[in-house]
């Protein structure tokens, strides 16, 4: 259930004033309320790692007999520079604002953190949709990583491979993204369906299969940049590249805005069309399905390739929105993200954007924390996985911070086991 | 390989005694963007994290910082935050990054850059490209394996199949096959096989050889020198930066009678507990060249272009024979510092093709 | 017994299923798969060598006394491992019996490998030995990992977090070896770190009912982050003290060693690599022969019906995701002190998760897992000595060979498998 | 031993399954307890047997009161269970499901196997539990599986055994085994709480009998004082006509022909066995059959859900030999099927969901592709008042629906199109006697109304009371089809394979595989 609906759905009986409601709705452990706390202590765990990972304020706790003051004081500058650093870097820098506010220029600064955030966000919210479709049907997606790779490989060449004008040559490019991932989506689908080869095992290999290829096309013609011996992709051309939404300064593009249709249509698909409620019958009980004269084989293959054709698209929104090339380098942990931030919205497509804005925030924030404050980016990675267990445990959070059982908007999180 | 135009060593004219500029000395920042390797990568990225810790201390008040890419799609925003955070010069990691550094150059013609193991053309005013021409110190080395070979075999093998790696194994196996001639034997070098023809525009490969496609997967590195080994070698240079380590373990775990080359740093300083079985080191001057470039940077005196490093300049060069320094015949040394003279000198050719392999 | 017993009884035999069997479109698939694979091994190694081309296999490496290498001409060996391979794949045909396959099928492809093999090695020296042994290195943390994974799943509970429990005993065991000097506390702090994740997994699943593939999935993300930011943060800055430990190195089983090929490849290996060995011969024993297995069988197949014999299903359940916990941990050690020595952020490279697939891949019995991890392992050692030997193949595809041949394994010759029943479901007592 | 339940309640958040119950068990007699679906049966069982704890009340044992924190004390007190859902691990052996929890063991807590067999072999023989030890129990038929449930409690020493709805699932030579069974252990002195839904059966085994409806207690009687009608009205509340009501057959033309069918399991193992068989149009043939003779596997043939290896099937005219379900369902083939929680429904889903299960895709519930889920909902609203689904509106899920009610919504959705040919397996298992009344006056009217009906069931009540005729398989072929008015025991023996005329080849001792 969305955040949204389990606002309204919050119980109270009618004629009761507002803030009674508002109270009730902020002490039952509602979506809404665990995942905020969930968020609290996430930074709670990685305050208090940088706390006794930073030399100076253990330092500082060392002698913390005989200046208790200091060692509270130093934790404290520490971990507010950090967390400072964390949100002006994500959201918005209040010295920029301010500098903007007073000279009235340097506003694009004030805008950067932002449109860097909803940059990362873009194939985080495809991905994550995409293993949500599977997710919701019982097909565990752990392949994004490949998929990624496919739809990226496919929009590069047909990047450079082909000239076109921008709308035709930008058209080309995102359904040879989608095409891409989805081929890499097809495989384990065709497989689970004829031959019963699990999925789990088939993705991951695939996974592998995908980065090997990778490094074997860079060194090969025609993907090899000309005349560069290094393993490096050619540059697509502009007509290929998803153009900015807020001037050429803010990198946030076209991309985003596809990745949000692309969340709205699955939302719809998943409870509205009748393909997507065939998926949900055979994730649910695929014997029953058959004996309703649905085809359980077709339904894998279909999942697995729409689920694959989604993440193939995030490959394409970096390359034509951010990257405009490929390298050994690429695709880092998007694919396994995909799967955290799938589970953190609850394989509902709304919680899978809210979910990607938070977890891309969070990594963006981290670049600058790094920064700035020089703490490894890698602690927004413990961060974003403490808020998953939370929010998966929607019990411990009740007990930690006393919350009342929820009535409607009660959180149900599952997926199906190997399901064999 | 990449024998680009030689301009003069610029930057190691620089190499003085660091005495501190006023002028330099009040606030400068130095930053570097990893690539996906990470700073601990014990390859390049450390090499040029230890240039900035270096630089820091010929230069009071010189700060640094670093800050790690996990992905492709990290290179520009890394770069642009930290000129958003005002640093006094750039540096940026591997051939990766010079899409990105030299769009970021363009956008702030004013913010001063270093890229290792790039070197662009033309030349760009606020970017300095730092390429070795390790091909150079590698057939030293490779001259060094065959002579301490008792086998008659040594191996090598790559991280990934890219010409900063590659070109190590080119100048290796070019070595070994000097020693051959010259002296009548048969060392065979496993892991490489130079193609006679390099043309990677085609695809075709430059070259046949061993790779781990991975330079972190240490596991990978055991097991492919293990397999080196098994087909006889006796000395092993890995080129693959930490999965050099895997190496280093396994060569350990051989026993007595195997040792190994290390690659890019002294080994016996960037793996100290593995300094027994390093007859030496084929190291690049990236740490050298990068202190250099800063100290310029700091001190005002930064200039855009290229920079080869080669034997000649010092960019390059085979290290110290630790603990083996002894136990390699003099003869041997002799015969390398003289190759070392005629390398310099462009008397002899470091094309493996150019030498019979046995 | 009445004639109604009778018809009941005949009843039974007809409605006997037997889930083990494989269906004979399967082998009637491996058949076919034989033959052209003979067909093949005839065309590109029989006919593709130069007919004087000879290939020298080592047999013997020390400490095992000496067997004189075994030279082959290739051609020949080639023609007759053809004529095996297809033979074996027309007797799948025309016999087309389930009981077997396997054996008939495992024979025939290992008819095909020799011949691969030789050619490969032609004009040239294949250690088969030292490629055994690395085989068998290779399977060690697969077998850790996949017995973690049978440890927890036979209980009921779905362990996706092998891969997280690998970093978190590496780290620690590195770190701790390194630290205090002496690897066995690295390997004890090794399984102490996997039992952490192990208890966090059960914790969360058991007593607050979340999802197990979720936390699971969780646990990994969280120990990679974690595990990269103290390398990062604390390791680094003092390598030298906190991430140089020594390594276990191999000792030599006397007397059993000087066995030919057996003795290089299973008797002159490290500590880890035995412990693997006992513990799979201990974990099959108590799994399928004493009480603690059947009742932890039936807590994973059917909980209700343990329960309802008085046995404490989540206590269970703690126990084995706690012990499948430690002995990720050990697996995860063995990476660090049992190979490497020092902790490099993420260098299990996925191994986790291939472990995942052995356990499932071997019907989540530990000796059906340790086949799917030997083939694993010989399918690295494998590439890497074909990239040694320079047999042409580009090298991103030897590298992916072992995951292109444990698709073709897991699709081609295991199929559908049957998790235990009650695998990843939640359990309360209302 | 002397049990005593006083004043059980046990509520399911605001729904109350056990309302105070009072019940005691003498030692050494049966006592039944009645009731419809739903009632709380076996949740009261629960209770006493220690898997639920009560809200309210107290259990007693010899007048003295206890406590069951889980299912080994309420053991240890001498209480046996075989649950109406079996407790048995399907991929163990009988023997290691026998002795589960209450292992003989050597040195090491090595399993003793030996010790369980020999001690399952005594039982077996004492009460006449034919059962083999090392078979598989999914291997066996649910009569045996049954069997090893009894000996469970036996092996425990259990002096007050619970069936709940033992027989639900066995055929009739089953029932007669079990009841010599019980029997037997009441005259050992051990005493029986017998749960079911069959009137015959209470009247014929029951000492004392307990009538529950809707979690309370609405009367005790013994058989000798009471008969079919006056339970039935107790259970229901309401009288319940419990002969079916059906005018002779008016045969119209072959709806469906089956000829020469053969059908192969993926084994290769031939399971229905050159079977011919054809039913008309305004006709009910009823296929009666010991599980596991095929007569599952044909009706999976003629729905589409198996393939056929040889012959043909036509339904209408139409070749459907092979068919996939969605086409014989598009031809007009309805199907209810055997196992309704795993075939037919999805638990997960709301009522009104399940009720479109097979029409999803199709006007007026989806248009271009896009369900149209108001409607859905509206159609959903309106089937639960017309097949009287007891819910409290078609959106809750289908799962929290007691048995009766869920077959309904199967029945509801399979009902609610134009059917040509209606196969429907077992359709009343489980159920209590007004669903039953209900499910058949459905049936009935769909044969009346023009469709060929193909009844697969083990129930020979069912098969005689609605049967228009009879065919009984045996190893997959078919026995006989013989007239419903023959009688029960001629078909009882054509179930067992053993022609009328042939005497029974007596004393074959010993339960395969
Ligand atoms: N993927 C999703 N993302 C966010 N919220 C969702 C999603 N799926 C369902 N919801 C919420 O659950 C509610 C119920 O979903 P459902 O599919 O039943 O819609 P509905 O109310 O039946 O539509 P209609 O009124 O047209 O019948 C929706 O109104 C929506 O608020
Ligand atoms: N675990 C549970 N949670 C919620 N409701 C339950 C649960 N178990 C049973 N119920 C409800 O309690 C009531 C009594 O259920 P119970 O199974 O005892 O009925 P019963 O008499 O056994 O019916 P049947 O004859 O179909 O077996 C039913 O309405 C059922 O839906
Ligand atoms: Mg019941
Ligand atoms: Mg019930």
């Amino acid at each position: 259930m969305s955040a949204a609906e389990s606002a309204l759905a919050s119980p109270s009986p009618p004629g009761t004033p507002w803030w009674r409601r508002v109270l009730a709705f902020v002490t039952e452990a509602n979506v809404a309320v665990v995942t905020l706390l969930a968020v609290v202590g996430g930074l709670v765990v990685g305050a208090l790692l940088i706390i006794v990972t930073t030399p100076a304020t253990l330092h500082a706790w060392g002698a913390v007999g005989r200046a208790p003051g200091a060692a509270f004081a130093t934790s404290f500058s520490t971990v507010g520079n950090a967390y400072g650093a964390l949100f002006a870097g994500s959201v918005i820098s209040p010295s920029a604002l301010g500098h903007a506010l007073t000279t009235g220029r340097g506003w694009t600064g004030v805008f950067t953190p932002i449109s860097e955030t909803l940059v990362s966000a873009t194939p985080l919210i495809l991905a994550g949709t995409g293993v949500a479709i599977g997710f919701s049907t019982g097909v565990f997606n752990i392949g994004g990583q490949g998929q990624l790779i496919a739809g990226a490989l496919a929009a590069t060449y047909v990047g450079f491979g082909v000239s076109l004008p921008l709308v035709p040559h930008l058209v080309l490019v995102v359904l040879a993204g989608a095409a891409g991932g989805a081929l890499a989506g097809f495989i384990p689908g065709i497989l689970k369906a004829r031959t019963g080869a699990h999925e789990v095992i088939v993705t991951i290999m695939l996974n592998y299969i995908f980065l090997d290829l990778l490094a074997y096309l860079l060194t090969t013609h025609p993907l090899q940049q000309p005349g560069q011996s290094n393993s490096i992709s050619q540059t697509i051309p502009m007509t290929a590249r998803l153009p900015h939404l807020f001037g050429s300064t803010l990198r946030v593009n076209l991309g985003l805005l596809i990745a949000l249709a692309v969340a709205a249509a699955a939302s719809w698909f998943m409870r509205k069309s009748t393909l997507g409620f065939e998926f949900t019958v055979i994730g649910a009980n695929p014997s029953a399905g058959r004996t309703a004269g649905m085809d359980a084989r077709r339904a894998t293959i279909a999942v697995l390739t729409i689920s694959g054709a989604l993440v193939g698209l995030a490959g394409m929104s970096t390359v034509s929105g951010t990257d405009f090339f490929l390298s050994s380098g690429y695709g880092g942990a998007v694919g396994f993200n995909a799967i955290t931030v799938a589970l953190l919205g609850r394989n509902r497509p709304l919680g899978v954007v809210l979910g990607s804005l938070l977890f891309a925030a969070l990594s963006t924030g981290g670049r600058y924390m790094q920064a700035v404050a020089s703490i490894p980016i890698d602690l927004t990675t413990v961060i974003q996985a403490v808020i998953v267990f939370m929010v998966a445990t929607p019990a411990l959070v009740r007990e930690i911070f006393r919350l009342r059982e929820a009535g409607a908007g009660k959180i149900l999180l599952f997926t199906k086991g190997w399901g064999g | 390989a990449g024998a680009g135009a030689s301009t003069a060593p610029r930057v190691a004219a620089h190499r003085a005694p660091a005495v501190a500029v006023p002028h330099a000395a009040k606030h400068f920042l130095a930053c570097e963007v990893t690539d996906t390797g990470g700073i601990n990568d014990r390859s390049f990225n450390a090499s040029a994290y230890l240039g900035l810790k270096i630089a820091a201390k010929a230069i009071p008040g010189l700060s640094y910082k670093y800050l790690q890419s996990n992905s492709t799609s990290d290179y520009a925003p890394n770069i642009s935050t930290f000129i958003g955070e005002k640093c006094g010069i750039i540096i940026t990691v591997g051939f990766d990054m010079a899409q990105a550094t030299q769009s970021a150059a363009k956008k702030n013609p004013n913010q001063k850059f270093a890229i290792v193991d790039f070197s662009y053309t033309p030349a760009m005013k606020n970017v300095l490209g730092l390429v070795y021409h390790t091909n150079q110190d590698a057939f030293l080395g490779g001259y060094l394996a065959a002579a301490m070979s008792k086998t008659g075999k040594v191996g090598t093998f790559g991280g990934q199949d890219i010409p900063p790696v590659t070109i190590y194994m080119d100048g290796f196996v070019a070595g070994v096959r000097y020693y051959d001639k010259v002296n009548h034997a048969h060392v065979v070098a496993l892991g490489w096989t130079p193609a006679k023809k390099r043309n990677f525009a085609s695809g075709a490969f430059a070259g046949n050889g061993t790779f781990t496609n991975d330079f972190t997967n240490q596991a990978l590195g055991k097991t492919t020198t293990q397999t080196l080994i098994a087909q006889g070698a006796d000395i092993i240079f890995p080129v693959a930066g930490a999965v050099g380590l895997g190496a280093a373990a396994a060569v350990k775990q051989a026993g007595p009678g195997h040792y190994m080359l290390w690659v890019d740093t002294d080994g016996c300083v960037s793996a100290p507990q593995y300094c027994s079985l390093f007859i030496s080191s084929v190291t690049k001057g990236i740490a050298a060249s990068v202190s250099a470039a800063v100290e310029a940077a700091a001190r005002g005196t930064f200039h855009g272009g290229n920079y080869n490093g080669t034997l000649a300049n010092g960019g390059v060069a085979l290290a110290p024979f630790h603990q083996f320094a002894n136990k390699v015949p003099a003869k041997v040394k002799a015969m390398l510092n003289k190759l070392k003279a005629e390398i310099e000198a462009g008397k002899i050719s470091i094309d493996p093709n150019s030498y019979p392999a046995s | 017994m009445s004639a109604g017993e009778r018809a009941l009884s005949d009843a039974a035999e007809a409605a006997a299923v037997d889930a083990r069997l494989v269906s004979l479109g399967r082998v009637r698939g491996m058949g076919v798969f034989l033959v052209l694979l003979g067909v093949v091994t005839l065309m590109a190694f029989a006919l593709g060598v130069t007919g004087g081309a000879r290939a020298t296999f080592l047999l013997s490496t020390p400490p095992s006394i000496d067997l004189s290498p075994l030279v082959m001409s290739v051609r020949p060996v080639a023609i007759a491992c053809a004529l095996v391979c297809g033979g074996l794949g027309i007797v799948l045909l025309v016999r087309l019996r389930t009981q077997g396959s396997y054996l008939i099928f495992s024979a025939g492809f290992c008819a095909f490998l020799w011949a691969f093999l030789a050619w490969a090695a032609r004009g040239n020296t294949l250690n088969f030995v030292q490629m055994l042994a690395e085989t068998m290195v290779a399977a060690t943390p697969l077998v850790y990992g996949s017995l973690s994974g049978i440890l927890c799943e036979r209980s009921g509970v779905v362990n996706i977090a092998i891969e997280g429990q690998f970093l978190a005993g590496a780290f620690l065991g590195a770190m701790i070896g390194s630290a205090t000097g002496n690897l066995w506390l690295g390997v004890v702090s090794g399984a102490v770190a996997g039992a952490l994740f192990g208890a966090l997994l059960a914790f969360l699943a058991l007593r607050y009912g979340a999802d197990q593939i979720i936390v699971g999935v969780v646990i990994v993300a969280f120990c990679t982050g974690l595990t990269n930011f103290l390398t990062a943060q604390v390791l680094t800055p003092d390598q030298t003290t906190l991430n140089s430990p020594s390594t276990f190195s191999p000792f030599a089983v006397p007397l059993l060693d000087k066995i030919p090929i057996a003795g290089p490849v299973l008797f002159d290996q490290n500590v880890f690599f035995y412990g693997a060995f006992a513990l799979l011969v201990l974990v099959h024993v108590t799994l399928f022969h004493t009480r603690w297995g059947l009742r932890v069988r039936a807590v994973g197949e059917h909980p209700r019906a343990a329960q309802s014999v008085g046995i404490h299903v989540l206590s269970v359940r703690y126990r084995n995701v706690i012990l499948g916990g430690v002995v990720a941990g050990i697996g995860g050690a063995s990476f660090t002190i049992g190979s490497i020595g020092e902790f490099s952020a993420q260098m299990t490279a996925g191994l986790g998760y291939v472990a995942l697939a052995a356990m499932i891949f071997g019907r989540w019995r530990p000796f059906g897992a340790l086949g799917a991890a030997l083939l694993f392992g010989f399918a690295v050692s494998l590439q890497s000595f074909l990239a040694v030997l320079s047999v042409g193949i580009p090298s991103p595809f030897l590298s992916m060979a072992p995951y292109v041949i444990t698709i073709a394994v897991v699709s081609g010759l295991v199929g559908r498998v049957r998790p235990p029943a009650a695998d990843g479901v939640p359990y309360s007592l209302e | 031993m002397r049990l005593e339940l006083a004043g059980i309640t046990k509520r399911f958040g605001d729904l109350v399954a056990n309302d105070g119950i009072d019940l005691s068990v003498e030692e050494g007699e049966i006592h039944c307890l009645l009731g419809e679906n739903g009632a709380g049966k076996t949740t009261l069982m629960n209770v006493l047997f220690g898997l639920l704890h009560a809200d309210g009340g107290e259990i007693r044992i010899d007048g003295e009161p206890v406590r069951f924190s889980d299912p080994g004390d309420a053991v240890r007190r001498g209480i046996g269970m075989v649950h109406q859902h079996f407790m048995l691990v399907p991929v163990f052996s009988v023997a290691e499901n026998v002795v589960l929890g209450f292992e003989p063991v050597r040195r090491l807590g090595f399993l003793d196997r030996r010790r369980a067999r020999a001690e399952i072999r005594r039982l077996s023989a004492e009460f006449g539990l034919a059962v083999d030890p090392d078979a598989l129990v999914e291997h066996l038929p649910v009569g045996a599986q049954q069997r090893v449930e009894i000996l469970k409690a036996l092996i425990r020493d259990a002096k007050v055994l619970i069936l709940d709805e033992p027989t639900a699932v066995l055929t009739p030579q089953e029932t007669e085994a079990l009841f010599t069974i019980m029997r037997s252990l009441v005259a050992a002195g051990r005493s029986i709480l017998f749960i079911t839904h069959k009137l015959k059966e209470v009247l014929a085994v029951a000492d004392r009998i307990t009538v529950v409806r809707l979690g309370r207690v609405v009367g005790h009687t013994t058989p000798a004082e009471t008969d079919e009608d006056q339970l039935a009205a107790m259970m229901v509340g309401r009288s319940v006509e419990l002969v079916v009501h059906k005018e002779p057959a008016r045969p119209g033309e072959a709806v469906l022909e089956i000829a020469g069918l053969r059908v192969v399991d993926d084994r290769g193992v031939t399971v229905v066995d050159d079977v011919s068989l054809d039913v008309r149009a305004g006709e009910i043939v009823a296929v009666a059959g010991v599980q596991g003779n095929g007569q599952t596997e044909l009706a999976e043939a003629v729905t589409g859900m198996r393939a056929v290896a040889a012959g043909t099937i036509r339904v209408g005219g139409r070749d459907l030999s092979h068919a996939t379900p969605r086409r014989a369902i598009e031809a007009g083939v309805a199907n209810v099927p055997e196992d309704r929680q795993s075939d037919g429904l999805v638990l997960s889903l709301s009522i009104a969901d399940n009720l479109v299960l097979n029409q999803y895709d199709r006007a007026p519930y989806a248009r271009h592709g896009a369900r149209r889920l108001a409607r859905v909902r509206a159609d959903g609203e309106r089937k639960l008042a017309e097949f009287d689904i007891r819910a409290p509106s078609a959106a809750v899920a289908v799962g929290t629906l007691s048995g009766g009610n869920q077959q309904k919504v199967v029945v509801a959705r399979e009902l609610s199109r134009p059917v040509k040919l209606l196969v429907c397996s077992q359709p009343t298992r489980g159920l209590d006697v007004g669903s039953i009344e209900y499910v058949h006056r459905r049936i009935v009217a769909e044969r009346d109304r023009g469709a060929a009906v193909l009844l697969v069931s083990s129930e020979l009540d069912e098969v005689l009371a609605l049967g228009d005729r009879v065919a009984v398989m045996y190893r997959g072929r078919i026995a006989g089809v013989v007239d419903p008015s023959v009688g029960r025991d001629r078909i009882g023996l054509l179930m067992a394979g053993i022609d009328a005329v042939a005497p029974p080849p007596g004393g074959a001792k010993g339960e395969s595989p």
